[in-house]
Order: structure tokens, then C-alpha cells, then sequence
């Protein structure tokens, strides 16, 4: 019988229902409260590629440590869903709490000895306080938050503000929101005073941070980096992305005077007209982007080699879904990174930016705007479900206003005027990044025919081995001058000197900094290399040639990232070790932690013999 | 900025334009395809209407996919920017390329393989949406460059050496009719007394102007009965099994009064019957014009002519309230919001 | 070989069918969709059907896209094989399906985004070809499974929280009749009275048997001023801004006479006007059909019932002429020409 | 002034000509003329992509050695095509003919001192003979081949038996094609005796070899593997397997009886469908296949990830033109390597082949749909333009009539009966390879649903991680398994034990056997390897251990085949010298042996100092 759990700030509840019940928001709500507590955390919604009545679960964290990843295991269950009873109460660590329904009586069987239950008859008490079904249902969540808030110890007034805050304008909801919340609260004050040994102290590591989710900032990333088109086509999970720039567009790019619109969207007919529509904007001058996820990045393949070859800018989002096909498509994983890099058939590669959480999303998605024009080419905003549809906990979005869009070689009507040589594909300044105009320019220079197949510097036809292999050359210089222009990885070294390296990227992030810092607790010290981009920078190939041993913590099942390591950087792949996770869910501290501590202690032991 | 032109001085003799322009100044490169192809006249009857409309020639985007007929924007208006993209997908490209800039002309040119096969999705959608733009099909029944397959609007019935088309045809104008194209119209290539007044009034068109052009292949004549080519060639061509030697053929012309029939043999022997819509037609009734095409189609007649126009029709960028101002002369200092609204955006996600 | 059903011995109170075989025979695994989806009431006219029909369960091959709609084949026939495929590509998987055993019932469930959307060319190409096939296409006018957007079908004007809908609408019964469709119908999900014998009528049918079924959405209301939904729950869903509380709905039936007009409210509160064909309707004249569907359409009624139907239709494999023996059941007895023809080849190219 | 090239049985002979202008059937005539007289030719075709009026080169290497590889360089060019006169006579060898057109006089500033011009008045001669235009174009070729045959020392009963061959059947045709022959050997014999030092011996080095295209035998292949359906869409270079099929199945697939056809091809409306198709039918139990090259390849990306996730047969042409986009759609290259081998998005691997030849091509393409049934995944044959679209000079087809096809593990109605148990992601044999079953099967039992979304063992839906991973883990051992089936390896020892070795594939094969025997007779050993297939069999990293420095000989941009090597069999890249010929034409002994001398001596020296 092990003894209940108690703990401080720091333990996992996961809230099991059925989706369309009205739990999302109650189960949001009670994220908040522990943020408007001042206490950091890291929630999780785990869907079914469905609409109404599958299971769904989400997870807090509440970590006043900070730790954003997910951390695996539960600590109190609040187990909604009949259909997955058996299983979440399985899922529960030994010592953890399961709030549950108490309305039916359920048979001991159904329980667990080395779980504490805390029974609350929800139904019973909606009933009672309620004649409408809708409302019953609908407020039972509310109540169950009420529960929790006394359980935990969080002040009702939190709660209130909270509720208050939720349903802005509406009193009529923040009213009877309120009063349900209430009868949750004061039953679970009556009746379960000390039931759980687990708790929320006031605290003030949360800061000005803000809980946001990454589609919604690169979507606002996009209206700052000026992207004027996007072209789209519905798929999970990229789909909220373009919604949310819609959403931000009609905030903040409507003209006041003439209220029309300094934007244009387009849902396309499919991936491969979105991603048409996206190069024939980048071709004629605008910013455009696309949002997708894997089936859409198979399907736009061929266009991918057009732009690459053309040379036209395009901004492609790849929200990262479980593969392959239709796969696991409300799961996450970064297992599109081959496809992206070398996407498209011929000899190409592609520029990669690897964001690691909804901030950077913001960040990199306005950049990708520079790079794009700047390098002509597409580039691939490399995020993934877990980035983009959960809510973050991170630092203020800010930006720079002396910051000037970087449009990139684009010649003038002025320059051509003044008789500057223009040829399309000819390397003037020794970047391998040639001139391009902008049709309608200027009347009679500049114009050129785009094509995907071979031509020569000038823009023409051409079937000539040499001319076309001095394109083809040109596009591997350009890729050399994009190493230097893509955003750097990022270098931590451990306190004491190591020959163990880690590399990981993207959403792994999170999860990598609280491994390390169990690592360094257990004595064990590794320097690590965030990378943040492809192609790769000089730092990447010295900070493996630093290190003996380099684990590579991925998503996928094929150490796809590995991969493009030893291909791109010519290394010995044995200097490599990885680490990869990919059942579809966020890798976990502790799954990295055991994985890296049991290889270290090996190695350490066949030195010591 | 825009510039404007300022045409060379020329011999007074040269006919000029409204702006001063001759008609060179509306010509491309030189053709790479076979003598007496319609996409070549077609090429020229495109010169020709946008010379006689004085376009400024750099103010016009030239968009096409992939194959014989996509290779002609290459062949006319050589001062203006050209996109031969990839096959079947003109549509998306030039959707994009208008949205980014409203003030240019767009001018799609596709095949049918390129849009009635690979392309019909695409086709389809752009003509749904409306996009202010001259799509043309070069319409030939083959796949020409790819060497003379069938087509998705090949008669059903018609023959090749190996194969008879057993697909019911697409109807490129019914479609777009039904899409809701706001300008549809057929053509022949080698009728430029009709073509030209009907691209004229495609460009003048604000919405999608679509307009099918009967353009025949003079390589790839689908017909093995042929007698109308030369017998030893044939005989060559058939004992080697490939188009070995190559007839130079004569462009097909057609000339004849509106509402009015007229037959044509293509240099396969093959006949086309083409009805030119009468003065009298009123284009402003779809589902009459549909009708009407069905009808004479039943007689296996080829309606030619303006078949149906939306007077005031509207195109995507006013179903999108965008701004006057080109897109892609949006700056920072119309485009970012700001520091201080990024503030403001913050405090909504505590 | 093939295997004759031997159905388990019942209580002689069930209805049984000529092979006798038990409606329960005929289902599938249990719905995934939101109570009251129309996709749910179609699954149970094609089980009722098929149980009326007598067909042997594991005869049928179910294949689909992606969507709500493409999920439902695995909630019918639980005995026969399905085929969940990709989006927008169902009908080229079928079309391959068919060709390599002509001895199957093929039935291809599509939605409006999976048909009209990404997959429109391959819907229209697969028609042309004329495979022997029932496709059904489960319209609801959105995307249901990525929640909500317009599909190709939405009427032009329809409203979302954040758009109204501009492009013009695919209508897929008169897309199905000008690419040659041999048998042209559309039904309400509601309407099993309707539904019922017209499926029955497409199975029986020898070529490409299209049915467009109008088929309600209940959950993405595509109309903000919906009134027809419980207050307080749309107020609460638009304060969180999400579909975070699904009421509970009920499936929207419909029982109008051949030959009248009905109005059926949805629970968004939008009307939908179905005019039902009168019995004395003639559906042999293509062109006919046509002219009736537009002018219907002008008054704003969706037609229902059997619009064209082609009574001596030709499939693929008639074109093709192809074997009767399934293609999928021939060895290599049959297939391989042996060593003795391959010397002659040989020779061939010497 | 170099004296003229003399040589028997050992040059190339390069035709300038202007598409459609009936040179192909003439130029082809002279390379069977030479076939005829024993000798063995390599002949390839430089086409443009237009149907008229570009230039057009047939190149015929005459290698008594039986060289079947480019040589490169020009002995004798026949210029035909004023526009590309300069250039034609600029490549010629010193010391090399050129044999012209004298009709019109050129200034002598149009030819090489160092080259011996070969004057023959064939218009005037055509003019004098034929009234008709097209006459007169159509036999000025046949003419310059009797000048050739008399300057080559051909016996003109070879020239007439060819022409009789090539026309057999069509009486007319063969007297008038002898008649103008005849003109222009007579002519020749009379006013250049001894004007060209190349000449043709009758020998017996062809045997009973055939000179057959690689397109042409693959169709052939699909025929005697049993393939039923054909679904494919036009595009260069591939187009001409799918039309041989067709023609193929006319021949050998009508049932004489019922006149009917035990095939079905399709030409889709795109190359989705077209793969859509093959998967429909390969679902369905008939052997399928599709023809394509790269943009064909790039279209397919999402159905190919659907075809490796539900675990369905299919058989893929790639035949590999210039990329990437358009590119060169009439050149050669093998640069669909990695989209073939890592086709879509998710983690995945597929098998591919690389047929060496036309004859090859035949084999693999009957292998191919074993393997596609055996393993239930796509085999891609990658093919490239120069075997699928020049005729090759190899050993005649063979067929074991005792051979069954492979229809791998199908449960059958009577085992279903018998009630055996049904899973179909069951790994019931150990190798990985579930049971499937075809649809109509039984009445009862064995049905499932197919889907390319995540399931358990027995085809239930699942989003599950463990079920998940337990299936993708499966894949992998699948690809395993699939590595002891594909064709092995073919290795090579030099003469002399050697720590260099050699690895290539596909089209290069020919170059590189002469390169090699080039090497040798210099002194320079090297070991090779023939890969075959991916995955790569053991075979083909015990050879890489085996030696200190291997080259990798590639027609691509970037070194595809090594970045699979390196990632699949974790090998340090540091091991690979890459040689890689991408300018669209097929790579040549001559840039082999150079390539590799260089690097073997330098490597020597270093060794010596
Ligand atoms: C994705 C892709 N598939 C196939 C091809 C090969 N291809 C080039 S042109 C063409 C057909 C062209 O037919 P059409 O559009 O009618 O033009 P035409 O040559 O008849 O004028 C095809 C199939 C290609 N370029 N790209
Ligand atoms: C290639 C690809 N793009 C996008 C999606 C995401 N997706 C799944 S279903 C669907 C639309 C379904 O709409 P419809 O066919 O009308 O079916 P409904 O859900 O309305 O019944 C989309 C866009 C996908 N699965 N695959
Ligand atoms: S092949 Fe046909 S379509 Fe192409 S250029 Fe020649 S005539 Fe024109
Ligand atoms: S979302 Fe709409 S289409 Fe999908 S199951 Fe629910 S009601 Fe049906
Ligand atoms: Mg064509
Ligand atoms: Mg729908």
C-alpha cells in the first residue's frame, strides 16, 4: 500500500472525456486558474480524429520548477469517460487520486487498491440543480473544476476571475459558470476536506509569460513578417494555423479608411493548388505561405522542384502529424524532415527552420519571409502538432519596429533603366544568388520567360550538358551562402567537461532541458546543440567533431535528422547514438533521461574496466 | 512605380497603335513547333489583338503548363514576363500570380491534355472562383509534344493506329459554362476574323474569360484511314513505326459568315464541322447557351462564337475586398502592426 | 473458386431474404459520426438495399476517400472488404479495383470535399470511363471531419462565422450528366423511401451510376444566425470559440409524394427546398434532363430522383474487352507466352 | 596537322540531322549494317523536346571489342543540320571526317584544317533524281548511308539485305530505298576512294546477341511476369514501355478463341490516378504496374506512402530523365534515388531495382511483381532514358517455362474454412509478412478494412502508441526480410588484390566495365560491386569493409546512392570517393577511367612517399 502522493506545484492531472461534452473549455479553465496561481503550466490535449463522442484526454502539469514538457504519468485522474474507464484507471501512478463520477455506484473490482478515490456524485448534484439536459451536461465539467480548485487549494476568487475572464461580455454565462463552479467547491470542501495530498501554493514563476499555442503565433508571425497571401487547404493539424491568420488579418490588416483588405486568402481546391497559388504570389512579388501537414507535403512535391529549380520564394508550414499517410493524424511527430529536406525528384535540397516552441514559431515564421526572398527558394517552417495546436507557456512575443522587410535581389525598373546587366540565373555577386524582376517592370527590360527546365544565365532554353550543369552548381553555392543565413543552433555546455554531445531540435526541447538538468543531478554532463536549421552551419559539424559520442534525440523512427547529419556534413555515423520516440506522443524528460543515462553509465563502466 | 513606354522612333510607314507601338513590339521568339500548327496561329491572332488593343506589352503575365500549346507564350510578347509551370496546374499559378499583383493582364494558355486531363480539377476551380484572366485551351484532341495520344476531349469513337477512344469526350466550354465562368466562347485557330474580336473581348472581360480554340495537331492526325497524307510518307512512317519523316503541312484556315456552317478537313482527311453563332444569338442566357450547344452538337455541328458573357460580372479580388494597391507593393509600413499592438496581443493570452 | 454463403440457422421469427440472409447479415461496425449525421441514415439505406437485393455481403468491395462521409463504408457490410484510400483519389483506386475482378459489386462513398474539391478531376474521369460502379456522394455542402469550411458544393452566399462563400458551386448531378454519366440520381438522407429503390435501381445498373444525396451536417452550421440551436449552447461554444459542447441531434427525415415540393429545416435553421420528380418524368432524354435541372435550380428546388439513366449502358470492360474471367484469377497458364514465342521475339530484333 | 584517324572496327560515327526530317530509319539502317557485319555498336539518340525542326544527333560507336558503353568523342560526323554546323564540326576528333552536304559551297572558314572533309553534292544528286520535295528529303538520307557503307568498306548486299529487313513487306519501298543506296555508294566508290580511314571488317562478335531498347523489353517483362493491368499517363522517357505493352499484350495476351483480352490498360488522366489505379487492382489481386519518370514520380509521393503503410503490391517504372522540375526531359540521369527509396512523407522505405540493360530490364521487370506480391509494397525499377530509350546491342531473352509466379501469401477461402486464424498485420511466419486476403474471398470470414490510418494487428482502427509502433517496427523488419530477396549483388575481383573497390548501377554498368579494363591494362586494380537492389544485401557491406577506399560511380548531382549507403548501413562517408556525371548524357569509360586514375595514382604516390 503505498502511501498518497503528496506534493507541491508539482504533479500531473489528466482529465478523461468524451469530445463534444464541453470538457475542452472547463478542462482550460482549470489549466488557467493554476497560471492565474502564478504556477507554470504544461497542458496537452490528446484528441481522436473525430468530431463527437470518442474519448479525449488532457493533461496539466502544474510544474513550479517550469518544466514544460510532458512528464508522463498521472498523479490524479479525472476520469469523465465511462468507455475508458478501466484504462485511465490503470494509467494512474501508485499513490495518485481518481475523481470520478460517484452518482452510480461502481463495483470495488473497478477500482484500485493503491489508488486513492474521490468520489463526487456530479450527475446527481446537475440534476438536482438543473432541469435542462444541455445545461446538466455542460455544467457537470464546471463543477468538477470547482472540485479540483477546493482539493488543490486554489482560491475561488482565481477561479472567478478566471471564469469571468473566459466569458468576457457575457454575464448571463459568468453567472451560472460561477454558480456551478460553486456547487463543485463547496460539496468537495464539505465532503473531501484533505482527500488529496496534492496541492497548488501562490507562487510567481509564471511572470508576463503568455499561454499560447504555435499555429495562432506563426499564423501572427505571418502577418508580421508581411505575408499578404496564403493559399490553403484544410488538414489536421496545420488547419488552425490558417484560420488564426485569418482571424489576426481581419484584426489587424483591414484599412481603416477604405476597410478593405491588405491581405488575400484563398481555400484552395487542394495541396497542390495551394502551393500553385503560393509560387505564382512569390513569382509576382507578394509574400505567401501555405499551411499543411505530411499527405499535403507529399502532394506538393512537384511543385516543391519547381520552385526550387525556377527559383521562386514560397513559405511552406509542415505541422508535423504522424506518419505515414493518413497515419495518426491528431498525434505528433517530426518524421517529414527527409521529405522536406531533399522533397521532389532530380538532385534538390531545401532550406529547413526547426522552431521549438510557439514563440519561436512566431519568430521564425516572420523571418522565413526574409529567407524566402532572399534565397529565392522554398522554405519549410518545420513544426509539429504538439507546437502547434497545444497552448505554451512563453515569454511575450515582441518585435523590433526599426526592423525592415528584406526583399531580397529583386531589380528595378530604375536599375534596368540605368542599363544594369539583368540576367535571371547569373551569379553577379559571388552568393550564387542571381537578380530576378517582377513582371509588368519595366517596359522593355527585364522581362524573362520562368521555366523548370534547363536554361542557361539568361533565361533561355537550353538542352546543353555544361549550361545546365552550371546551374546546378550554382544551386548547391547558393545553399553554402544559406548556411550563413539561417538562424544558428544554439550551444549549451555542461558544467564539467564531457566527450558526450546531444543534438535534438523542435518540440524535443523542452522535454531535453529537464533531462539534462536530471542528468546533471545524477552527475552525468553532456554539451548540447539545439539545431534550429538546414541547411546545417558550420557549429553543427565542430560541435560533433568536439564530442565523442553524440546522442540525437528525434521524433521519428527512422532518425531522419541523423540522416541528413551524416549525409550533409560527411560523418561517421558511429559518433552517433539515437535516441528516437514515436508512438505519436510528446517524447517525455524521463524517457530521454533513462535512455541517455543508460547508455553514459555503459560507457562510463567500460572505461572504468 | 510603373514606367511608360516610350516607343523607339520608327519608319512612318509602319503602322503603329493607340500608344505608338508596332506590331513587332507585340511579337515573342521565333516557334519551335511543326509548320502549320493552330497553335501558331493562334499565337498570332493573340499579337494581333492585344496590338490592335494597344496594351502596353510588359503590362500583360503570361502563364501556361506543359506542353505544344503551353510552349507559345514564349512565342508572342516578348516584353513581357512569361511562366511555363508544370503540367496542368496553370490555373493555381496564375490564381496566385493575380492575387499578388490585380493590376497586370493575365493570360493562361493550356492545352487540353493540360486542362481537360491532368489540369480539369484546377480548371474547374479557378473558373469557380472567378479570377480576372484570359484562359485559352489550344484545343487539339491529342497530347501533341508527348506524341499523339488521346486527349480527355477526343471524340469518342475516334481512332489511332492502336486504339479507338472509348471515354465520353469533355465539352470544355459546356463545363465551364456550368462552373460559372462569366465569359465563354469557342474559336478556331485559323479563324482569326473571329478569333481576334473574341480575344479583344476576353481582355476587356473583368472575371474569368474562357474561350476553347479548335487547334489542330498537323502531326498527330489520330486517323489511320487517313488518304489526305501523302501515301509514300505514310507508307515510310508505317513500315519504320515511328514519325520518322515529318510533311511540312500548310496552316488550316477557315472563313466563313456568322451564322453560318462551314466543313473542314484537317490534313488527316478528317472533317470538322464549325457553326458560327448567328448576330442575332443574345449571349446573356446560360441556360439557353447550354441548350443551344447541346443542341448542335447533337447534330455533330462545333458551336463557334461568343456563347455566353455576364455583363457585370465580378472577379475574386472584389470577392476578397482587397485593397487597390497591388499586394506586392505592400511594405512593412502598411503590412506589421507593431510593437505596441504586440503588446496590446500579449496580455489576450494571460 | 468462389464460395457459396451458408447463413447461419436463425429463429424463423427474423426476416429473412431470398438467400436468406438477415438484415443483421448486412451491417456494419458501429458509427463513429455525431449522433443525427445524414451519413448515418445513408449507410442504413444502402444496408436495406443490399438486404433487399439479396446480394451476398462479400460480394461488394466499399471504397473511399478520407472524410466523415468516406468513413461510413466501415459501418455496413461488415462481410465484404473496404477500402478507406485517400483523400479525393477513391475513384481511381476503384477504377483499378474493377479492373481486376469485373465479377464484384463495387460501391465508391465519396463526400462533397473528397469528390467535388480535391478529387473533382478524378470524379469526372472515372465517369468518362464508365466503370461499373455505384458512387455515392454523401453531400453535405462542408468539410465535416476538419470542421466546417465549404466544400465545392456550398451555395454561393452561404455565411461561416468568418466568411461568405464567392465562388460558385459545383453541382454534381449536372457535372455527372455532361461527363456522360449513364445514370444520374439525387436523394435526401432523410428520404429512405426515395433512397432505398434508387440504390437498389444504381446497383442494378451495368456502368457508371452516380448519386448525389443531400446529407445534412448537423454539427458545422454553416450560418451564424442560426436561431434553430439552443441558446445558451451557442453562446457558450462562441465565448470559448470552439464546437466545445455538441448538442445532441436528431436525424432529419424527410416523406414528400413524386412530383411535389418540400421544404425541411435544418437545425441551423437554413432551408432546404427538395422537389421530388413526378412519376410521369421521362429520364431517357440527357439534354432534357439538363434543361429541367437549371430551370429547378433558377427556382431555387434541388431536384431529387432519377434524373438520366442509359438503359443499354457500356462499362470499362466492354471497352476494354477484356476477358470474363476476373483478371485477378489467371495464372501464369494463361498470362505467360512460354520460351518458344520468346525465340521468335527474339528473332524479331536481330 | 594530325594524319588522319585510321581504324578498323573501332570508331564513332555522329549524325547531325533535324527531327522529322526521316534520318532516325536511315541512321538506325547504319547501325544495323554494321550489326550485320558482326560487329558490335553502341548507338544512342540526342533528341530535343519538340516533334519538328530541332536538331537531332544519333550517335553509333562501332567496338569490335563489343564496348557498349558512350566513348565520347566523334570520328566521322555526319553534318546534316546547317543550324548546328559549327558546333558539329568543332567536336569532331583531330585528325576525324566530316562527311557534308557539297550541294552549296561553304567558305573554307567553316572547316577545320585538322579534320578531313568528306564532300557529297546530295541535294544536287536528290535534285537530279526526285521530283518530289519529300522524296528528296527522305532518300538524301538513305544516300549518305551508301556513301558511308562504300567509305566504310560495308558490302552493299549487308546495306540492301538491311533495307529489305527494315521494310519487309512494302516491295515499293525497299526498291527505291536501294535505288538511292545505290546512288550514293556509287557515288562515293567513284570520287572518294580511300577518302576515310575508318572501316568496318566483317567479324563474328555479335552472335546471336539482339539489339532491343530497354522500354521495349521491360513491356515484355510485364507480360511474362503476368501483369494484367497498366495504368499510366504519357511523359518522356517512359511512354514507350506502357505503348510496347500495349503492343506486346495485342500479340501474346488475345484469347484466340474468344478474340477477347486478358489485359487492361488505362492511360489516366494524370499520374495519380494512374498509380491509384495500380493500387486498386493490386488490392484487388491483379498484378498492376505503372510507367513514369521524375515529375511522375513526385505526383505519386502520397499513394506510394498509402501502398508501404497498408502493405499493398504495386510495380513502379521510373525511368530517370535530367532533373530536377521540367529539367531535361530528353536527357539521361539517375537521380530519383532518394524520392524512390524514401518516397512520401512519414518514415518509410521502399525497394527498388537497377537493371543494368535493356535484357535486365526484361528480368527485373518479371521479378518485380514477385517481389510486389511476396512483400506486398511497391518495387520501383529504375530505369533511366538511355536504357529505356536506346537500342542496346544484348544476350537474346530467356524464359524458364517451369516457373510459377510468386503470388506470395494469400489466404484462401478453404484455409479460411478451416478455420485458420486471419490477422492481417499478423506476423504469423516470423518475416514480417502478414497474410492478406482477397476481396469476395469467403462469405464470412477474412474480410477487413483497409486504411492508410493507424491499426492493430487484426486491421482494427487504433491510435494507440504501442500498436502503432508495433506495426511500424514490423515495416522494418519487413524491409529486412525484403533485403534476402531482391536480386544480390554482383562482385568483381581485380586480377590483383587491391584495397580500392568500386561500386555502381543501372545504365553506368557498361562504361564501367571498359573503364576497368582500361584501369587494369595501366596497372590500376580495383575490386567491384554491381549494386542491384536496395535494401542492400549483406554482400554489399562486407564488400565496402573489404576495402580502404571505394568509389561510387553515379549519374547524378548528389551521390544518391552513397547517401543511402551511408545512411542505411551506417558507413563512414569518409570511406567514398564519389564520381558523379549529371550533364544528361550517359557517362562514358573515358570520364570513368580518368576520374578514378587520377585519384588511384595520387593515392599511390602518397603511399610511395
Ligand atoms: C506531371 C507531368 N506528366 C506528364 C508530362 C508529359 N507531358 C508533357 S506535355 C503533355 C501533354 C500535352 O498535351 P496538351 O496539353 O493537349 O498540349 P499539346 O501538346 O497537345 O498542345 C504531357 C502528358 C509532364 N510534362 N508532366
Ligand atoms: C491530402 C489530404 N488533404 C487534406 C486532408 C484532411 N481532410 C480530411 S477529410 C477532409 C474533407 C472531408 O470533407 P468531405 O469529403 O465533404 O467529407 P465530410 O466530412 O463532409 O463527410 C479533409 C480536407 C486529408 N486527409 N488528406
Ligand atoms: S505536334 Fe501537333 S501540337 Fe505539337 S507542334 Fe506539332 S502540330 Fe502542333
Ligand atoms: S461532423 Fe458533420 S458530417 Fe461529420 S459526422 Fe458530424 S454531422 Fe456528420
Ligand atoms: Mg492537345
Ligand atoms: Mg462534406
Amino acid at each position: 500500500m503505498p502511501s498518497p502522493i503528496t506534493a507541491t506545484n508539482d504533479f500531473v492531472v489528466k482529465f478523461a472525456n468524451v469530445n463534444g461534452s464541453g470538457s475542452a473549455s472547463a478542462n482550460e479553465l482549470f489549466a488557467k486558474c493554476i497560471l492565474r496561481s502564478g504556477v507554470p503550466v504544461a497542458s496537452r490535449n490528446i484528441f481522436p480524429s473525430n468530431i463527437q463522442g470518442l474519448p479525449t484526454w488532457y493533461e496539466v502539469r502544474v510544474s513550479g520548477e517550469g518544466w514544460l514538457g510532458r512528464r508522463g504519468g498521472v498523479d490524479l485522474m479525472v476520469a469523465m469517460n465511462p468507455q475508458t474507464w478501466d484504462k485511465d484507471v490503470a494509467s494512474i501512478d501508485p499513490g495518485g487520486y481518481l475523481l470520478h463520477d460517484s452518482t452510480k455506484p461502481l463495483p470495488p473490482s473497478k477500482f484500485r487498491e493503491d489508488v486513492n478515490a474521490i468520489p463526487i456524485p456530479l450527475t446527481d448534484i446537475c440534476n438536482r440543480t438543473y432541469s435542462d439536459p444541455r445545461q446538466r451536461q455542460l455544467f457537470k465539467n464546471v463543477m468538477y473544476v470547482g472540485a479540483l480548485a477546493s482539493l488543490l487549494g486554489i482560491a475561488p476568487v482565481v477561479v472567478e476571475e478566471a471564469i469571468a475572464a473566459q466569458f468576457e461580455g457575457k454575464e448571463k454565462l459568468i453567472g451560472a459558470n460561477v454558480q456551478a463552479f460553486r456547487l463543485g467547491y463547496d460539496y468537495a470542501a464539505e465532503h473531501l476536506a484533505g482527500a488529496c495530498g496534492l496541492n497548488v501554493v501562490k507562487s510567481d514563476e509564471v511572470g508576463d509569460r503568455i499561454f499560447i499555442g504555435g499555429n495562432d503565433a506563426a499564423a501572427l508571425g505571418c502577418v508580421y513578417g508581411g505575408a499578404t497571401v496564403a493559399a490553403w487547404y484544410p488538414i489536421t493539424p496545420s488547419t488552425s494555423l490558417a484560420e488564426a491568420f485569418g482571424a489576426h488579418c481581419r484584426k489587424f490588416r483591414v484599412d481603416p479608411e477604405t476597410k478593405k483588405n491588405k491581405f488575400a486568402i484563398v481555400q484552395a481546391e487542394d495541396e497542390i493548388a495551394a502551393i500553385g497559388m503560393v509560387i505564382g504570389a512569390g513569382w509576382n512579388g507578394a509574400r505567401a505561405f501555405t499551411a499543411t501537414s505530411g499527405p499535403g507535403i507529399s502532394l506538393m512535391q512537384e511543385f516543391f522542384g519547381l520552385a526550387y529549380f525556377a527559383e521562386i520564394p514560397a513559405v511552406v508550414f509542415d505541422i508535423q502529424r504522424g506518419g505515414p499517410s493518413t497515419g495518426m493524424p491528431t498525434r505528433t511527430q517530426q518524421s517529414d524532415i527527409l521529405i522536406a529536406a531533399y522533397a521532389s525528384h532530380g538532385d534538390t535540397k531545401h532550406i529547413l527552420l526547426f522552431p521549438k516552441d510557439p514563440r519561436e514559431s512566431f519568430e521564425f515564421a516572420a523571418e522565413a519571409f526574409d529567407l524566402a526572398e532572399r534565397l529565392q527558394t522554398p522554405i519549410f517552417v518545420m513544426m509539429d502538432l504538439d507546437i502547434g495546436m497545444n497552448d505554451w507557456l512563453v515569454e511575450p512575443l515582441t518585435w523590433d519596429d526599426s526592423r525592415v522587410y528584406d526583399r531580397g535581389k529583386i531589380m528595378t525598373a530604375e536599375e534596368l533603366e540605368a542599363g544594369k546587366t539583368f540576367g535571371r540565373y547569373l551569379d553577379v555577386d559571388g552568393d550564387a544568388i542571381p537578380y530576378r524582376t517582377l513582371p509588368g517592370t519595366h517596359p522593355s527590360k527585364g522581362a524573362y520567360f520562368t521555366r523548370g527546365t534547363s536554361r542557361d544565365r539568361f533565361a533561355k532554353y537550353s538542352e546543353e550538358g555544361p549550361v545546365y550543369v552550371d546551374n546546378m552548381q550554382r544551386l548547391l553555392r547558393k545553399i553554402e551562402t544559406a548556411k550563413t543565413l539561417v538562424p544558428k543552433p544554439l550551444r549549451r555546455d555542461a558544467r564539467e567537461k564531457t566527450k558526450f554531445g546531444a543534438l535534438f531540435y523542435g518540440s524535443t526541447t523542452v522535454a531535453m532541458e529537464e533531462a539534462l538538468a536530471a542528468l546533471e543531478e545524477n552527475g552525468l554532463h553532456l554539451d548540447t546543440l539545439r539545431v534550429r536549421a538546414f541547411p546545417f552551419a558550420e557549429e553543427v559539424v565542430e560541435f560533433i567533431h568536439a564530442h565523442e559520442q553524440v546522442f540525437i534525440v528525434e521524433q521519428n523512427r527512422d532518425a531522419q535528422l541523423q540522416k541528413l547529419l551524416v549525409n550533409e556534413c560527411a560523418i561517421d555515423p558511429a559518433r552517433f547514438i539515437s535516441i528516437l520516440h514515436y508512438d505519436g506522443t510528446p517524447i517525455t524528460a524521463r524517457f530521454i533521461t533513462n535512455a541517455i543515462a543508460e547508455r553514459m553509465t555503459l560507457a562510463r563502466k567500460e572505461a572504468a574496466e | 512605380m510603373t514606367y511608360i513606354t516610350k516607343p523607339k522612333l520608327r519608319h512612318p510607314g509602319i503602322p503603329t497603335n493607340a500608344l505608338g507601338f508596332t506590331h513587332r513590339d507585340y511579337e515573342g521568339s521565333i516557334s519551335t513547333l511543326c509548320a502549320g500548327c493552330g497553335h501558331d496561329s493562334i499565337s498570332s491572332a493573340l499579337i494581333q489583338a492585344c496590338f490592335e488593343l494597344a496594351i502596353e506589352p510588359h503590362r500583360v503575365a503570361k502563364l501556361s503548363g506543359i506542353g505544344c500549346s503551353s510552349k507559345t507564350p514564349d512565342y508572342l510578347l516578348g516584353q513581357s514576363h512569361g511562366f511555363n509551370s508544370v503540367h496542368g496546374r496553370m490555373p493555381s499559378v496564375l490564381t496566385g500570380a493575380n492575387l499578388a499583383n490585380r493590376d497586370l493582364i493575365y493570360l493562361g494558355v493550356s492545352g487540353d491534355g493540360d486542362s481537360a486531363s491532368i489540369g480539369l480539377g484546377q480548371f474547374a476551380h479557378c473558373i469557380r472562383r472567378g479570377i480576372n484572366m484570359v484562359y485559352i485551351c489550344e484545343n487539339n484532341g491529342v497530347y501533341g509534344l508527348t506524341k499523339g495520344q488521346f486527349s480527355a476531349t477526343a471524340d469518342k469513337g475516334s481512332k489511332s493506329k492502336t486504339a479507338v477512344n472509348s471515354d465520353s469526350p469533355i465539352d470544355m466550354v459546356g463545363l465551364a459554362l456550368i462552373l460559372g465562368a462569366t465569359f465563354v466562347a469557342r474559336s478556331f485557330s485559323g479563324d482569326k476574323k473571329q478569333l481576334v474580336p473574341l480575344l479583344k473581348a476576353a481582355v476587356a472581360h473583368r472575371g474569368s474569360a474562357f474561350i476553347d480554340i479548335v487547334s489542330p495537331c498537323v502531326q498527330f492526325n489520330n486517323n489511320p484511314q487517313s488518304t489526305k497524307s501523302y501515301e509514300f510518307v505514310r507508307e515510310h512512317n508505317d513500315a519504320v513505326n515511328r514519325l520518322d519523316f515529318i510533311e511540312p503541312r500548310a496552316e488550316i484556315k477557315a472563313d466563313y459568315e456568322p451564322g453560318t456552317v462551314t466543313t473542314i478537313e484537317q490534313h488527316d482527311g478528317s472533317i470538322l464541322k464549325l457553326s458560327k453563332l448567328d448576330p442575332a444569338y443574345d449571349p446573356h442566357d446560360k441556360a439557353k447557351a447550354m441548350a443551344y450547344l447541346q443542341d448542335r452538337h447533337a447534330k455533330g455541328e462545333v458551336v463557334t462564337g461568343l456563347l455566353y458573357i455576364e455583363d457585370d460580372a465580378e472577379d475574386l479580388h472584389h470577392h476578397l475586398n482587397t485593397v487597390d494597391t497591388p499586394l506586392n507593393r505592400l511594405s512593412e509600413k502598411e503590412l506589421c502592426p507593431g510593437s505596441a499592438k504586440l503588446a496590446a496581443f500579449n496580455d489576450e493570452y494571460r
